[in-house]
């Protein structure tokens, strides 16, 4: 490894210092002849959620640094999406953030609606919103359960799993698929959605603040929990904005930016919600802000439902779309942060280039300078409350 | 040779002592927790989960690969997964199931173009059940294991018959 | 041969209980966490899943054996016995009736004790000897974790020692005959189950094989029947500390208000084995519902909260026993 | 902030810029030499966030083109360069820390390199795999995988 670049830039502005797992410590014996130990978390590690391979430095307990190694799922979504037709491409990127493939389908969707100026039905917006919204409570519910897995607790994770099977039956209804959907495409959705749906909505909804409130007196009400958490992994606004963190991860740093709210798309404009922003920025905010941002999208869902215009559910587009050659950026607030989908068209059927800019790749970005200093109990619980989705990561 | 048919191998004896013992092995199959990608959520997560829980076939997960006798393969493997996936296959135990959950483990599904891809797990591992879907349903991986506790059964029965 | 055969038959009769101990705890523990995880849990297996633990076990008897290349043989192979002796001496000395024991020592109870803190050197020696970083660092935590609550462990249960006058446990079960020592012993008896909870290493405090941190911990590189014997020293560690606790605090064999009653007295190993399930099953309900706690929390509530809770408790409790009982 | 002012604060740091207003928003191109000097103008003068940052083979050259974002205005800003292949770019990452995982990516993707990164490691594929971005490495033909 070269040695890190220790001259500061001429102009005045936030300068960084090596991220503290790459800041390593001598190897070998130090005064005290002590041998740190070189351990490898993952890639099949029950908390590295997926195959994420973290090398921990270790003194006793405590990690002295830690660097991250994705790409055990690199399986080249940018590069197949160049191959693919433009209503191929959601098929490669439901893949990608597989715990929210809606929010990259639609983002894509945006993006090529934007380039090839295309007017989106005010319906199609509508149930763009409301199925994105579901999603996000999905993914939310994954997290609560594995985060609490990661702090010890086994209870919390599987109440979550019985809500989120109430939430895949409805997503199912609408879009024909428990987790790979295909269903937000250029010009609006696939299909309308079914007659009689907003009962099975409506049901869960009048349920869902008792079982969230029940898991959150389990998890978040637990002072074992609440010790765990407070003050661990501590992000601050500086390093959460060096870093470029996205969602809760970046709110809970007291960064009050939501791409629903600051750049607004879908129906989220017509919609009124709170964007939850805690300072801290430990573990425990991550926590608080996650869960708020459920009890949020429940509100969402229910204004959707009550109000789901009537209209088409799609736009007029040609079978094979061809928008002009150009360059265009859409993002969407993903239940992990700004999702962007940036593509370069040069005129012909397929992309030229497609780039996902991931939240959660951006996230774990700061394990290598949040995780040292902290002990092994706490580095699962900091990857855990960063929400990765590995699939997202190494695309 | 009428006293190999008594002692041997073959013998029913011997067979009848398998037949209850493998009667044990496809009653407690334990499996890897190791996710690769998108199965994962629908094949390890839902499963332990309250709507399919595996838990009552005798189906449980185990963190080391030292004490499983399943390992699912959930998900795309590629060039850099694949050693590791061969590794954690060495790990296991002799008598010792492969389940190639997906079309990405199957074949490499829609990633099989990428040339970073391995196309199917067959390449690195020895796999005993092939379950289509991308994502497979909790539901497709309950008869997978149904399958895989038949051909768990079916080998002594067919030493039997063979008799 | 006479002097040797009702030894012999008592020491077998004391391993049965613990291998039955051992695959009914295991149902029990599948049972319990699929109720409390609204799931079923086991039920195909035998009727109600009852054979699912049996199935478990003649399949790990018929698994490969394992030995990792890199791993120190002898200690390999000998940890996980150590680990399971000293939990099947502790049965020895355990009273299950007025006159059931399979050995009735004058210092049963420290006996029992001594005996379990032999088990952190088999937790340690299979951590080692697995030559992995994982079981490293399991095995130790559970000697770290061992030694700071074998302390207040120790001190709790001089309470009831001291109101018994007696290391005897029958004795100290036939002086809880009309007042059990619960009530009194209240304090000692919350250290009493923490600790206890702590040095079985049970969810709040399984440090040691901390599932999604170390994975399996110490036991990580043990596969087949040697991880059974792992397994099964954990359950049968269980069952002693919830029977301990039965004995110490909750009257052993005898049932409130029918102390004297002669059938309550014949079913006496019954209801004292009962008493003992209960005492797991709300160790299992612990582990069911609460997170791990984290390392260095667990072993400063050993030092700065329990151990000095417990010895100003041992001390407050003589004074009173002296000054305002005994005079 | 308009275009005007961003084109100010290169100006000040005397980097040659072609400034652009695209569909995609306000876009100014770069020489690859200035692009460390024009990162650290504009995260002074006020672009505080790096939202992204990636590589394109435009068939000819390698254009990287990073998003910048200020996020008190929510003004987006595309900077961009182009290298040649198995060129060089100035890493940023003393700028911008997110810069650390994105530009080892486009590094072995795409087969440029970023003098300056702390850990100029293989960040997705392992050791001895091409360039899988670039144009020129074919994806497997309808032949190669089909299923037998």
């Amino acid at each position: 490894m070269s040695e890190p670049r220790l001259d500061v830039h001429a102009q005045p502005g936030p300068c960084w210092s090596v991220p503290k797992g790459l800041r390593r410590v001598p190897k070998g014996l130090d005064e005290l002849a002590t041998e740190h130990l070189v351990l490898n978390m993952g890639p099949q590690h029950p908390s590295t959620h997926g195959v994420l391979h973290v090398l921990l430095e270790l003194d006793g307990e405590e990690v002295q640094a830690a660097e991250a190694s994705v790409g055990y799922l690199h399986r080249g979504i940018e590069k197949l999406a160049e191959s693919r037709k433009y209503h191929q491409v959601g098929t490669l990127l439901d893949r990608s953030d597989y715990l929210a493939g809606l929010h990259t389908e639609a983002a894509f969707a945006m993006a090529t609606e934007r380039l090839a100026e295309i007017e989106v039905p005010r319906k199609a917006e509508w149930i763009r919103a409301l199925t994105m919204e579901l999603c996000r409570l999905a993914s939310h519910y994954v997290w609560a359960g594995t985060y609490g897995m990661d702090a010890g607790a086994m209870a919390p994770f599987l109440y979550i799993m019985r809500d989120r099977e109430m939430i895949l039956d409805i997503l199912e209804a609408i879009t024909g698929g428990r987790m790979m959907f295909n269903y937000i495409r250029p010009g609006g959705v696939f299909a309308d959605l079914p007659a009689g749906i907003d009962q099975p909505i409506r049901a869960f909804l009048s349920t869902f603040e008792t079982y969230l409130a029940e898991m959150d007196a389990l998890l978040g009400g637990n002072e074992i929990f609440q010790a765990r958490m407070h003050g661990v992994g501590v992000i601050s606004r500086e390093t959460a904005m060096a870093f470029g963190l996205a969602g809760g991860t970046l709110r809970a740093s007291g960064v009050d930016f939501d791409v629903r709210r600051d750049m607004p798309y879908a129906a989220y404009p017509e919609l009124d919600f709170d964007v939850p922003v805690a300072t801290g920025g430990d573990c425990w905010d991550r926590y608080v802000v996650r869960i708020e941002e459920m009890r949020q999208a429940a509100r969402m869902i229910r204004q959707l439902v009550d109000g789901m215009p009537e209209g088409d559910f799609t736009a007029k587009v040609p079978k094979v779309l061809r928008p002009p050659a150009g360059e265009m950026y859409a993002a969407v607030e993903s239940p992990r942060g700004e999702l962007g989908i940036h593509i370069v068209s040069d005129g012909s059927a397929t992309p030229y280039r497609m780039r996902v800019r991931s939240p959660a790749y951006y996230n774990l970005a700061i394990c290598d300078e949040a995780l040292a200093g902290s002990l092994i109990a706490d580095a699962v619980v900091i990857l855990g409350s960063l929400d990765i989705v590995l699939g997202e990561i190494d695309r | 040779m009428a006293l190999d048919k008594l002692t041997g191998e073959n013998s029913l004896l011997f067979i009848r002592s398998e037949q209850l013992l493998d009667l044990a092995r496809k009653n407690s199959l334990f499996y890897l927790s190791f996710g690769i990608a998108c199965c994962a959520i629908e094949g390890l997560m839902s499963a332990g989960g309250p709507r399919f829980d595996y838990d009552r076939f005798g189906i449980f997960h185990r963190g080391s690969p030292r004490q499983s006798d399943v390992m699912i393969v959930a998900g795309t493997v590629n060039r850099k997964m694949a050693p590791v996936v061969k590794r954690l296959y060495d790990q296991m135990p002799e008598p010792k199931w492969v389940i190639a959950m997906g079309a990405c483990a199957c074949t490499g599904g829609p990633f099989r173009e990428y040339p970073n891809v391995i196309m199917g797990v067959d390449k690195v591992v020895p796999v005993d059940i092939w379950v289509p879907g991308c994502p497979p349903r909790p539901e497709s991986m309950q008869y997978a294991f149904m399958q895989l506790q038949d051909k768990i059964a079916s080998k002594t029965q067919e030493r039997l018959d063979a008799r | 041969m006479n002097a040797v055969a009702p030894i012999a038959i008592r020491i077998l009769a004391m391993l049965g209980l613990l291998l039955v101990n051992g695959v009914v705890l295991i149902y029990m523990l599948r049972k319990v966490l699929g109720r409390l995880h609204i799931r079923i849990g086991p039920n195909r297996v035998g009727p109600f899943g009852l054979l699912q633990t049996v199935a478990d076990v003649v399949k790990l008897l018929t698994k490969e054996d394992l030995m990792p290349d890199s791993a120190d043989k002898w200690l390999f192979w000998i940890a996980p016995f150590v680990v399971f002796v000293p939990s099947f001496l502790a049965y020895l000395p355990l009273a299950f009736g007025p006159n059931l024991a399979v050995t009735r020592l004058d210092t049963g109870l420290l006996f029992l004790l001594a005996v379990l803190s032999l088990i952190p050197i088999g937790v340690l020696m299979a951590g080692w000897a697995s030559n992995s970083k994982w079981s490293l660092v399991g095995g130790m935590r559970a000697a770290g974790q061992q030694i700071a609550y074998e302390v207040p462990l120790l001190l709790s249960v001089l309470g009831p020692v001291m109101m018994a006058g007696s290391l005897d446990l029958s004795k100290i079960i036939e002086a809880q005959k009309n007042l059990w020592f619960v009530f009194p012993q209240f304090i000692a008896f919350i250290i009493y189950i923490i600790a206890a909870q702590a040095d079985t290493q049970q969810t709040p405090f399984d440090m040691s094989e901390a599932e999604s941190e170390l994975i399996t911990g110490f036991a990580n590189e043990y596969g087949g029947m040697r991880f059974g014997f792992l397994f099964l020293a954990e359950f049968s560690n269980m069952f002693i500390v919830a029977a301990l606790g039965t004995a110490l605090f909750f009257g052993g064999w005898y049932l409130p208000f029918l102390a004297d009653n002669p059938i309550a007295l014949s079913l006496g190993p019954v209801i004292f084995i009962a008493k003992a399930y209960i005492g797991i099953f709300v160790m299992m309900w612990a582990r069911g519902a609460l997170p791990r706690i984290r390392v260095d929390q667990l072993l400063a509530f050993a030092w700065k909260a329990l151990i000095p809770i417990s010895l100003s408790w041992v001390v407050i409790w003589a004074c009173i026993q002296r000054l305002v009982l005994v005079r | 902030m308009p275009a005007s002012a961003t084109e100010d604060i290169l100006r000040s740091a005397s980097v040659a810029h072609e400034a652009g207003s695209e569909a995609l928003g306000t876009v100014m191109r770069i020489g690859p030499g200035d692009v460390r000097a024009a990162l650290g103008a504009l995260a002074a003068g006020g672009f505080d966030q790096l939202v992204d940052m990636f590589a394109t083979d435009t068939g000819e050259a390698i254009e990287v083109t990073y998003h910048l974002r200020a996020l008190a205005k929510l003004e987006s800003l595309f900077i961009k360069t182009t290298v040649a292949y198995d060129g060089a770019i100035e890493s940023v990452w003393e700028v911008y820390p997110a810069a650390l995982y994105p530009e080892r990516e486009a590094a072995e993707l795409l087969g440029i390199s970023f003098p300056g990164h702390p850990n100029p490691k293989r960040l997705l594929t392992v050791e001895g795999t091409e360039p899988l971005l670039r144009k020129s490495i074919a994806i497997r033909g309808p032949e190669e995988v089909q299923f037998s």
